[in-house]
């Protein structure tokens, strides 16, 4: 597999990533995209603050890459988480894999998604119209 | 000692470092950080998960703190 | 739902997809490009050609979209199929879905992507140096 | 009765069109028109399946032909 490409970064655009999945041998890209949604719990969102511990939080990325390189027969892997404020509907992350058939970049992408997730410093102040709130910090 | 708060660590100290060199007793280990984040301040008991990295990698309650280390305080992470 | 966006196309622009799906009220969105793989059981590809009954196929990708947004819940739906000769890694296929929460849009973009296979009239002849050959004509 | 061939099926027949209206019998259900089919070019047996659309939209072998439908042969998909 190519090197993975692993970023953190102001701004996502959502339009590079196939170049940077696109393979000869691969048959198969599939890609995720998480954005600011304008509800939480029927709360109004204003904007998602990101935050994070950019020298670590690369180092889990490359280790979930490497992770999801070792399961399946990966080509290629993108996995990009953007900081700062993000308005509704932004894009604030993607990852994506390509391989010479779709079920090892399905699982693959799937999996790098739930396990940035549980792993990577990175962290999202939701903010409403009245209050502000660290998502996942309390019970 | 300088320990980096990151998310809602860092509300709760009021702070986006704090130097623990100054403490009688500096914590020697993850888990002695711990127990002096939650004694200090009582916010920090109220999370749904602690962690610690030390340089820049997760880190179990025994593991030694070294003067030089790189500590952070890893609150519950929420990215996607 | 809004209403699925269903193409047969001469051109497939992957970079367009994103804009197409992304929806105020979706945190995901889950998007699989098909491309041409270089090599079939160790045989170099030189083209796929592409040919397809375009008024059913159109009705069929409509009936997998309508099934999909009743399976998940969904916000947007993009299914689109290239057609004509395409070479090694050009994009044949897109499909993907947004929904609120994850599961939905990756789900439904495995099912659109499966059944597409399975019930469009779309036909791909691999043409290979010496011979071509009708994929899955014969058993 | 104008009958669409595409894919391996044009190939077969060596047309995207056939025009049945000249026969004695015209095929008059779907089961009858791959009855035709594969009895006149019998590569048809061969495929890995075969199936008929009627007025764009797939038919069982019970399905009547009538002058005016849009038939037309699918042999095996093998789209994305």
């Amino acid at each position: 597999m190519e090197k993975p490409i692993i970023e953190i970064v102001d701004m996502i655009d959502t339009s590079q990533v196939y170049g940077e999945l696109s393979h000869a041998s691969s048959g198969g890209i599939c890609v995720f995209v998480g954005s600011v949604r304008e509800f939480t719990n029927n709360e109004e969102v204003v904007s998602l603050e990101f935050e994070t511990y950019a020298k670590m939080a690369i180092k889990e990325m490359e280790k979930i890459a490497m992770e999801a390189s070792n399961k399946w027969a990966l080509h290629k892997i993108v996995v990009r988480h953007a900081v700062g404020v993000k308005n509704v509907q932004e894009p604030v992350v993607v990852v994506g894999a390509s391989s010479a058939h779709r079920d090892d970049c399905f699982e693959a992408c799937r999996f790098l998604i739930d396990t940035l997730k549980q792993k990577v410093p990175i962290w999202k102040k939701e903010v409403f119209k009245n209050k502000s709130v660290w998502v996942s910090a309390h019970p | 000692m300088e320990v980096l708060l990151f998310g809602i660590a860092k509300d709760i100290v009021g702070s986006a470092q704090m130097d623990l060199s100054e403490l009688k007793h500096p914590p020697s280990s993850v888990g002695e950080l711990k127990g002096f984040l939650c004694g200090s301040f009582p916010e920090f008991g109220k999370l749904t998960s602690l962690a610690v990295a030390v340089n820049s990698e997760y880190a179990q309650d025994a593991v030694a703190l070294k003067t030089g280390d790189e500590i952070a305080i890893i609150p519950p992470v929420s990215g996607g």
